[in-house]
Parts: C-alpha cells; structure tokens; sequence
C-alpha cells in the first residue's frame, strides 16, 4: 500500500487555499488574457482567500469585483470568452450557483455544439464545495451530480493542494468549460506542492489516480472525501482489509477505464460523497460499474453519502457527512455479500 | 375583489422625483413618407444610400414571406417572423461597422441580412438541420439565442472585452444586443443593464417592442415606457420609431458612437409592432383585435420609404421593379438551398460537444454507428 | 398480459392537453385558493392550450398572464402560497425552467424544512417535456433528474390522459411542493379519461402501475416513453418475450417496492428516458436495483435513454431519442447475460 | 488600457431625459439630536413614544453585542451584527401593523424584536441547531432569507395574495421586505420590481444601503443613488437617512400606508452604514479605511435620539439607566437561553421535509438510528 501521506517535507507545504492561488497567478502570468472575475475576489481576495493579492498584483480589468449576481458573473464570462478571454468565474458558495444555472447549463455548455464547434468557451467557474465548517445553510452544499449530467460541460473536484495547483492551471488551459469543484473544508490542509515543477507534467484533468493501491475493494471518491477515504483505507489494513483508494478528480467525463480495472481486479466498490446518495453521481458509476464489471461484482456497489434530505443544521451535519466509521461501515457491509 | 388593475399609475403626490415625461418618440420619415427632422439626430444620406436601404427592407421583407411559405410546406419546423420589425433591424443593422459585434435573439433575419450571413444558415437552424452553427466571427453576428434575455449578458461581457482590448475611441468597437418587449422582464436582462452600467461597457440595449410577447400585452411587462428603464441604472433611454428606419438608423448610429467613444451604454426602444403571429405556430386571433394590426399597417415601415423615394424623385419605376426582381430571386435562391439541404449525418450528433474528443461519446458515437448498420444489415439480407 | 390500450371506448376520449384542462378545472372549481400562473396561460390559454378557457372562467385574478420571467413565476408563486394559496405555475417550455432553477432548489424545496414544518408550500411546478415534436433548442429537453435529486421536492410525471387529469388534481391538493412533467409529444394523444370519479379512488400521486404484466424482464419507464415501452411489450410478446412494463409515475420519492418487487420476479430490468442516461434517473434505479435484487439479478441493469450530448437538432433527433427498436435492442441485450 | 472608472456619468448631450436630481436625504432628527421637519413627512410622537424608540435601539443593539460575544466564545458559528442600522430597522420595523408581514435577509435582528420574535430563535440559526425555524404566521414575520434577493419575490407573491384577499383599504395589509445595496443587482429583485409594478402590489421595498456588500462598496453595484432605482420601473423611490430613526418610521409609514390604499409599491433606500464586520468571519480592515467608519460614528443612530431626548427634557438620567439595565437582562437572557441550547436530535434531521411521510426517509432515519445505536453498545460493550 502507498499513501500520498508518505515521505513529505515541509519545505514546499502549501494549503489548498494557498495552491490554487499560486495556480491561478501562474495562470495569469502565463496568459495575459485570464482574467478573475467574481463576489470580493479583489480586495478582500475572496473569502477563502483564494484570489487573495492577485488583483493587486493584476490590477482590476483582470481580477474583476462584480456585481452581487450570479448569472451575471457567468453570462458577461461568456462574453468575456467570446471576445478570446479566458475568465475564471468564483461563485462565493455551492448553494449560490443556482441564479448562474440557467447561464451554464443553457449557454455555456451549448455555445460550442450551437456553433458547430466555431465557439469554444474556455470559462472556468470555481465553486467551493461541501460542508463540515459548521456553516448555516446554503454554505454546504455538494451540487455536482446537476452539473454532471450536462453535457458539455467538463466537471472536475481537487482533493489536496498539489492537485488543486495542477489542475486549476489544466482546467484554465482547456478550451472547454470547466466547473471546478473545490473542497472547501480541505482549504487548509497542507501538502507539498511543487511551485517549480511545470503543469505539463501533471496527471491530465480527466484521468482518475490511484491513491492507495489494495486487492479487497475497490473506494471511489473525490473533493473533501479523498482525506477521509484515504484514512479509512489506512484504518482498514490494520483490520486486514485492502482498500484500493481512487480519487476520481473528473466526474465528467468519467476515467471509466481507471475505475472498471479497478473493481476487476477487487470485486467489489463502493462509492462515497458528501452530496446526498439519491440522485448523485453514485448512483451512475453504480450503474456503469454494475453493467460493465457484472461478472466480476461479489457485491453490489454500495453508496455514502448524504442522506435524502436538505443538508442539516450544522451542529448534526456530522450526522449527515460520512466519515471514516461511516464509509468503514459500508466496506463492511460490501464484505457482507 | 380588490386587485388593481395593472398600469395604474402611483398618485403624484407619492412620487419624490419628477414624474417621467410624457414619451418622446424619434421619427425622421413619417408614415406618409414625409422627411421629419430631428435637432439631435441630423441624418444625411445620399440618394443611393436611401435606395440601398429600401432593397435591404424589400429583400429581407422577402426572406420572411419565403420561410413563412416553407414552414407552410413543411420544409421548416417553425420560423419566427419579423414582419412589421423591417426597418427597426435594418435601420440599426446599416448602423454597425464591420468591427462591431451584434447579439441577436431568434428573430433578427433583417440584422443578419445586414451582417453579411448568408439566409440560409437562418434556415438551416428553423428546419432542425442545425442549431444554428455559423461562425459568429465571420461576420461578427453572434449566433441566434432563443432563451429570452441571456444574450444581453454575452453581449455585456464581450463589451468588456473591447474595453479591456483598448478597442475604445473614434474609431474604436462596439456591441449591440437585441430583444424584445418582454424579454425587459427577465433578471438577466437587468442585470445586463447594471452590468454595463456599472462598468460603462460600450454596449447598446437595442429592444424592438413589438407591442407582444407571444399573448402577452405590454402592460404585461411595464405600467411605464420601456425606455425610461434605463433611468433607474443611470444611462439614457430613448424611444425611436421602430417603424422608420431612417430615425433608427441615426439614433443607433449615435449611440454606437457614443459606446465607441467610451461614453458608455444606451437602452434604445424601437416602437414598432409584430404585424404576423409571434411564429408559425402561434394563432393571434385568440389573443388581440384586428383592429390593432389595422391600425398598425398604416405605418408600414416599407411603404413611407418607398413614398418618400418617389415623390423626392429619387427613384423611377424601374428601381422598384429591380429591387422587386432581386427579391424574387434570392427567394428562389433560399428556397433551392433549403430544399437541397440534407439531413445531418445521425453520427455528427457527437461532434463539437468538446475540444477534445472524449471517450464515452466515442464510445456511444460507436454504438450507435453499429445500431444503424445492424438496420443496413437486416435490410441487406432481406 | 394485459395492456390498457385494451377495451376502451371512444366515448369520453380526450387529449392529454384536455384531460390537464379539465385537472385544472375541477381543482380550481373545488377550491377557490387555487390559482393558474405563468406566460401566456390566460388568453391564449397557454402554447399546449392545457390552461384553456381556464382565464375566461375564473377571472385574471385566478389565471395570471405574468411577466416573463420563470424566477418571478416560481418566487412570487411561493409568496402567494405564503399567503394561503396554491398556485400552479406553468413553465411554457422544459428549457426555460433554468432561470427559475435557483427558487426551485434553495426556496421551493427548503421552506418547510427551514421553518421546522411551520410553512408548508404547495405549489405545483407544470413542465412540458421531452422532444420528439421537431422543435428548436431548448424546447425537448428532459431536466427531471436535477429536480429528484433535491430533497423537499415531489417529482411527478404523468404518462396519459386519465393519468393526467387524476395526477394533476392530486399535486394539487398535496401540501409539498410538486414538480409536475407533462410528456409534450403526447399532449394529442388520446384515452378514455372518468371526469365523473372522483380523484379519490385514484392510484396515489407516488405509486408506480404496472401497465403490462410480464415475467422475463422488468420495463420501467414514464412520460413519453410508457406509451413506447407498452407498444415494445407489445411487440416483444409475438417474439415469445414477457415483458412487464412499470410506469414509474413518481420519480421522488420512487416507488422501489413496486420496482424491486418486479425485478425479483423476472429477474431482469432495464430503464427507459428520453433524458440522457449520463446522469439521468435511470443511474439512480440502476444503484438501488442493483443492491436490493441482487441475488435476483441475471443480468445487469440497463439504460436505454439519450446520448451524452445537448439535444441534437431536430432533424436527427429520432436518433437520440429511444424508439420500439432501440428498447427491443436493450431488452435483447439483457437477455444476452 | 481603456477601461473607464465605474460610477462616470454619460454625457449630459446624450441623455434624452432630463438629468436624475441631486439626491435627497429625508431627515427628521440631524446627528446633533436636533428635530428637523419636512413638508411631506409630518410626525408627532409622544415622549413616551420616543422613549420607547429610543429602548428598542439599545436593547437591539444589545442583543447584537451580545450575539458578538457569543460566537467569540463559540457559542454561535457566525453572527451578522446590525452596528450602525439600529434606526432603519427600529424605524421601520416600528412603522409596520401586526397584520402586515416582514420577509428579512439574515441581517433585521431590529425588524425581529419589533415584531415580537424571541431573539433566541435568531441564535439557534445561527448556532447551527435550526435553520430558522419559527413560524412565520406567529409575528408576521418571515423566515431569514439568505440566498441574496430571493425574498423580494416572496414578499411581492404575498403582497399579491394581499389583492386577492380584497384586504386593501385603510384598514388594509402590506408587506414589507428587507434588502441590502448588494442584493439591487440580483435579477431576482429587479424581477420583484417589475411584478410589483405591474400588479400594483401592496409591498414596500426597504432596501438598507450600508454602502458594503462585503469588500465591495456601492460602486460596484451602482453608478446612481440607488433609489432611483424606482424610476426605471414606473414606482416612487425615497431616500432617507437610514441613521435617523424618525424619519425611517414617518417614511415607511407613509409607503406602507399607501401600500396598504392600493396605491403600490414604494422603495425605500435607507442610507446607513454597516459599523462593523460582514459577518463575525469577516475583516473589513482588508478592503476598507477607518476614515469612512470614523465619519460614521459621527452619524450614530442612538446618540441622537438620547441627545434629543436630554435636551427636549422628556428623559432623565434614570430612564437611561433603566433601559440600559434593561438590556443586560435581555443580554443575561439570550446568553443562558443560547447555552442551554441543546444541539438538535440528529434524526430530527428527517423532519419536516415533506408534509407527508416518505417511506424512502424513514428508511434512512431507521438506518441512522441503528448506525447510533451500534456505538452506544460498543461502547456499552466495553
Ligand atoms: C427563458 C424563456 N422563457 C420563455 C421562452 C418562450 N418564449 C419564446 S419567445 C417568448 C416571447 C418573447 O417576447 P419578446 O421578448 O417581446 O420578443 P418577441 O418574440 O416579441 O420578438 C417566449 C415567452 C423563452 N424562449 N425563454
Ligand atoms: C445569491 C447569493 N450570492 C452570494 C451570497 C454571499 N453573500 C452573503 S451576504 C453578501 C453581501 C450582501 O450585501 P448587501 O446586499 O449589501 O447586504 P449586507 O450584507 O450589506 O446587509 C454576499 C455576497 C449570498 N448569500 N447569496
Ligand atoms: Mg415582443
Ligand atoms: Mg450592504
């Protein structure tokens, strides 16, 4: 078994918040047409800090203090983007992007199939994502699976800072648009990231990584559950259980390949989110792996995460999220077959 | 039961602010063909000027009648008409230089005529050929947009794309984006207006109030003038005769300028009028009077041009026969091409859904290429 | 087997688009807070001409023409059932709900959660779908797996006329907010609707039918595809296959008693939508299917639905929809475990 | 580069309309605690009735300190405080009938307790033990909406329920609802605005203008005083100085009561200012000078109800110490009913989702049940 945990230096030890900002200026300084576009980016460098000295740095045509309107921020992106800008959007929380919904889902993702490929919008939209910081509603939501079944539109989730440094410069890069889910509770994680190393190196944006190599089953997950998975497969080989840990990065398009290998070889998979189970992309890697591993399945895929109700007040999200116990729980469970 | 009724006006005595003027409406032709003018928006136009925008009213009035006659055959799905809207789309779409960009809802033929775009991409997107598909850069004519009111933001954003290109000045670039009447309704809409209020984009707000949307009255969407909108984000607003394309030439004319030069957007307000049904599928007898459409017809934006050619004496007979022929053949031309136009490949289905091709949709591009020769197949050993 | 095309009468024959009027109609006759809202629904009596005469009837109070905004139409329809009423909202097109999508998922669905059940919302959501009627963007899309993916929502589809007319009282009446689809292509077609019963004797709003029984594969489907999947069962019958068709009816909460029920019995079940299959429901069905059936299962869950991308143009959409063949295709594939 | 500064104003030449006037700021009580009259808002209050004013802005601001120092302690996981809005809370929550309703952002702890909510409840939102939670019909007054603009709609819906209810008239009902400069670019609100004005609905519009959304000031969301806002939308836009309480009460009495007449709506821009932090998380010294904040205090909403209050001769030193005694029960109060909160039952958390039960959800609640339990005999076990 191999952990990312393993052999690091603090030399080079980064938050995630601190990653994707050095993502994002690199970006910048690369491409003079990036631009930052959002609620507070300026300034105030975003609420997470995200954006934190860039327009100081990039002045204020390239790190944009919008207006307080959503689809306003991705409807003049647009724009921006048919003028050859390429504008990261921040949407302040998950539970905000809903007034943009209209403008991604209708016109940001159909823009280059309406031109017959003449229109390439290459707008990222970043949204922390999740709970977990005791936040009040609307702060903790885990929108993905809506933007999933779009086609379209690219979706991607960064689990630790490295990643989130490599793919938030891939994901400005790519001429697609991009909804860049970030793990907002995982902000302050620390781990290396190679500032020096170029992207082009790095893991494509849509290729899922094996961050724990084991025989017994197989865990699929993403964003803020990647910690958490990885832990629980560290957990599990004390009882002598072998997780194979996958991070998924794109959910859409899916690494299928990556995953299907995978349960071949365990025979058994289980899928973890923090958004709620009914309705998430669980249930379509479910499907998927369940028609193209059949013969191969001890047990069915199996599924944590949130339970079918509006996320809850904060003092009992713990109750909602998974956590280790709770995805021990279902590995337990697919071991039950 | 005691709903107000809409349009009523607030009592004076409430309102801490002057109350709005009573509206003002630009005219430099009047429905009798009569040159008016206007101290604000001088208008000069050489003889062949006039008469290039009379072909245009005649040729794109054309257009129209001919993808009406099509839909009618079945060759289109539907088709939206302007009918009524001639001079609003080709007064402001002769206004545009060739570096200025338009955004266009679905029914802007006539701009799109002005623009350069060849009618029959229009037709292509009514018959379900394509959902349109033309390089909005060719011609600097943004594809058509049927969700109402998304496209101001577009247009909002690329204005401040020209800004930061340093595109402004004299000779500098602008956008214009339309929509109609009730499109005025929709949060993008106004978050377009504060959008580029906000940042002094050099966009223009181009609304062609046709009176309706699809059933819908004005009262509808507004108990005041749709013009004075702009008032309350603090850019000008301006009513013009949508129906005169001399003014709507002049007054987009200007306001483009202004863009370009910097000063920021304006909302203009073409009064005018949808003389057809709001599509081919739309029945208009359920919902207004004849009356209306009546009264309306005397406004003809076609006809005081064509007055005011003729009694100016710059135009004989053999003109308006020579617009009339070429008319006749670019719908004969329109119609071949759609007729001719084949049905997309079922494969192209996944094309141009990313840069990069990815791999479930060539998996599923696949599946289906083998799904339709199993049918060949079948038919073959038959 | 039994089908329900079989024995009917053309006496009391109506339209889908009729049998919703007369829904209307007798909700609105039986309780004066009901109220019709949305673009066009009043003289014209809406594009489907489901809300018409309805204006004429009940007055502009009852039957609003609003502005056209779909976030005004949902928002200001939750402050009227704040006020006591119940409004049904018409979104004209399944492409123009998007703008409305915010209300929809942060208000609609939450208020009684966020008041603790003090305020209740009863407002039915109305949203023609689907394709298959030769029209341009945005008017044949199938966005009803975003709406059962939100906790707090009913997520309904009716699939004929009499189901219509019972359906469309009884989300009326239901205290919860309703998202109500209406298969658009199927507005003309016609069957034997009872105005005479009552609405009590009818099926309850979340409980799936079972249209034709069968023993070697289950069918599920709804909307526009249960009269497709009956005429499949039809046809699949003179091949020696029996085929049991389930019109899910309720798409949240599903009815998996039903659906599990089934699948235990014949062993096999494959998923019919016009939505594309990425994403869609039929992932949802796939997971839980595949977990509670399966020691029953011989052959994976499968999906016949749209492909992963925006809705092609009319002219070719024949290919992306699911037709007779394409669900025979699958059915035969599900027997080839 | 040619991006223009936001906030320049379009040339005088291009605007066919005449200019917006020089804002004004209705006053009735100066920042020296001297009595000002104004022509159109007459008001006679009692020393009794300003004395209880002049209570409600101590204890509201109390309860606001205290709610500080909660969530210092990690009593709360956040706080909104209201410093520096006391008066346009207080002065229009006071302005309102017990049957007219109140939709709130997340910021009118001043509108709850004059509408009679427990201030405990606000702390178990923001305590994270309900998202809200009270019953809206208990005081007429609407849950906290946090999604920005969102609530505008509702209120408008409501005020359209008013109509249909036929409860116009003198003795009529009207809704109010809060929101701040931020929340004028939403589309939702300007979508609020337009059915408003086109139904003619009993609301009023209280926009509180605290010149921050966030780290952005208003010129980020405007580049005209905000309650002009109105004027594009056909309804009468007021400014009042949101720091006076007086005048805040006379103006939205007035609105209010023309609501309630059927004459329609009003906006009501309550110029303010936001003393303290976003949120408890917040750190305005990140994007803005103490100057401003310094010119601020000077305009405090309490000192001059008290300076006007000790010269006019209508209280004495012991109705001062009386009500500030008066706030350290209520700060007593809130703090103990704050820590005896119990966090909530976490399969409460299936609760009240849907008005019927969903055999789904009880499945879930059955299946956390028993998940918790399994703990409790492990631990049992040991
Ligand atoms: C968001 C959205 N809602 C509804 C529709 C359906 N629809 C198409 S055109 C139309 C009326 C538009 O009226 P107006 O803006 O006045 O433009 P006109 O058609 O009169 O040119 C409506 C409601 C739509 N296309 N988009
Ligand atoms: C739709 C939406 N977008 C973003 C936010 C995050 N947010 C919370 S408060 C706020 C600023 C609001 O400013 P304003 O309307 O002026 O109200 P204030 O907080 O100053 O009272 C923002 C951006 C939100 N709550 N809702
Ligand atoms: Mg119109
Ligand atoms: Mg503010």
């Amino acid at each position: 078994m191999t952990s990312p945990a393993a052999g690091k230096q603090n030399a080079g030890k980064l938050t995630l918040s601190r990653a994707l900002n050095e993502g994002l200026r690199k970006a910048m300084e690369n491409d003079p047409k990036v631009l930052v576009m959002g609620e507070d980016v300026g300034r105030l460098g975003g609420v997470f800090r995200v954006t934190d000295g860039l327009q100081k740095d990039f002045g204020e045509d390239r790190v944009i203090d919008t207006p307080l309107a959503e689809s306003g921020i991705v409807g003049t992106a647009i724009g921006l983007a048919l003028r050859g800008y390429r504008p990261v959007c921040e949407i302040q929380f998950d539970g905000f992007v809903f007034p943009a919904f209209d403008q991604i889902v209708s016109q940001l993702a159909k823009m280059s199939y309406r031109s017959a490929g003449h229109v390439r919008l290459p707008v990222v939209v970043r949204i922390p994502f999740g709970g977990g910081i005791g936040a009040v509603e609307h702060h903790s939501e885990s929108p993905e699976a809506l933007f999933a079944h779009i086609a379209g539109l690219r979706v991607v989730a960064c689990g630790d800072p490295a990643d989130g440094y490599a793919m938030i410069q891939q994901a400005i890069s790519c001429d697609d648009p991009v909804i860049f889910f970030e793990p907002k509770r995982r902000y302050w994680d620390k781990t290396d990231v190679d500032l020096a190393g170029g992207v082009a190196a790095a893991l494509p944006i849509d290729t899922a990584r094996t961050l724990v190599t084991g025989t017994d089953v197989t865990l699929l997950c993403y964003g803020p559950m990647v910690r958490t998975c990885v832990e629980a497969a560290v957990a599990a080989q004390e009882e002598g259980k072998s997780i194979e840990v996958i991070d998924l990065r794109s959910l859409s398009p899916l690494d299928t390949e990556t995953i299907f290998a995978s349960v071949r070889k365990t025979g058994r998979c289980v899928v973890v989110h923090e958004a709620a189970v009914t309705g998430g992309i669980g249930g379509e890697i479910a499907a998927r792996v369940s028609q193209e591993c059949f013969y191969h399945l001890e047990a069915p895929v199996l599924r944590a995460g949130g339970y079918t109700t509006p996320y809850p007040p904060s003092r009992i999200e713990d109750h909602y999220l998974p956590d280790l116990d709770r995805v021990l729980d279902v590995v337990d469970r697919a071991f039950g077959y | 039961m005691a709903v107000k009724a809409a349009g009523q006006a607030a009592s004076p005595s409430r309102s801490h602010d002057e109350p709005p003027p009573t509206p003002q409406l630009i005219q430099l032709l009047t429905p009798e063909g009569e040159r008016a003018e206007h101290p604000d928006y001088p208008l000069d136009l050489t003889p062949d000027e006039i008469k290039a925008l009379y072909r245009d009213l005649i040729l794109v009035r054309r257009i129209d009648f001919e993808a009406i006659a099509l839909q009618r055959q079945g060759e289109l799905g539907i088709w939206a008409s302007l009918l009524g809207q001639e001079a609003a789309q080709v007064g402001s779409g002769r206004a545009l230089g060739p570096r200025d960009m338009a955004f266009p809802t679905y029914r802007e033929h006539g701009v799109a005529w002005c623009r350069g775009l060849d009618p029959a991409k229009l037709l292509e997107l009514f018959r379900g050929v394509s959902h349109g598909g033309w390089d909005p850069k060719a011609h600097n004519f943004h594809l058509y947009t049927i969700v109402i009111g998304a496209q101001t933001l577009h247009a909002t954003g690329y204005a401040m794309g020209i800004q930061r290109d340093g595109a402004l000045g004299e000779d500098g670039e602008a956008a214009i984006v339309y929509f109609g009447d009730g499109a005025t309704s929709q949060g993008d809409v106004n978050e377009a207006f504060i959008w580029a209020s906000v940042t002094n984009a050099p966009v223009v707000f181009f609304c062609q109030n046709n009176q309706w949307a699809i059933s819908e009255p004005l009262d509808r969407q507004t108990r005041i003038p749709l013009y004075h909108r702009a008032r309350g984000f603090g850019f000008p607003g301006i009513r013009v005769d949508g129906n005169d394309v001399f003014a709507c030439l002049a007054v987009t004319r200007q306001a483009m300028q202004a863009a370009r030069e910097g000063q920021g957007p304006t909302l203009i307000e073409a009064f005018t009028y949808r003389m057809g049904a709001h599509t081919t599928t739309d029945d208009p007898t359920r919902y207004r009077l004849s009356a209306e459409l009546e009264s309306w017809k005397l406004k003809d934006p076609i006809e005081r041009v064509k007055q005011y050619l003729i009694r100016s004496g710059m135009a004989q007979e053999s003109f308006f026969t020579g617009v009339s022929a070429e008319a006749d053949e670019v719908g004969i031309r329109i119609r071949k091409a759609c007729l001719e136009m084949p049905d997309p490949d079922p494969l192209s289905m996944f094309d141009h859904i990313y840069a990069e091709p990815s791999g479930l949709l060539e998996e599923e591009r696949a599946q289906l290429a083998a799904y339709l020769s199993s049918f060949v197949s079948e038919e073959a050993a038959r």
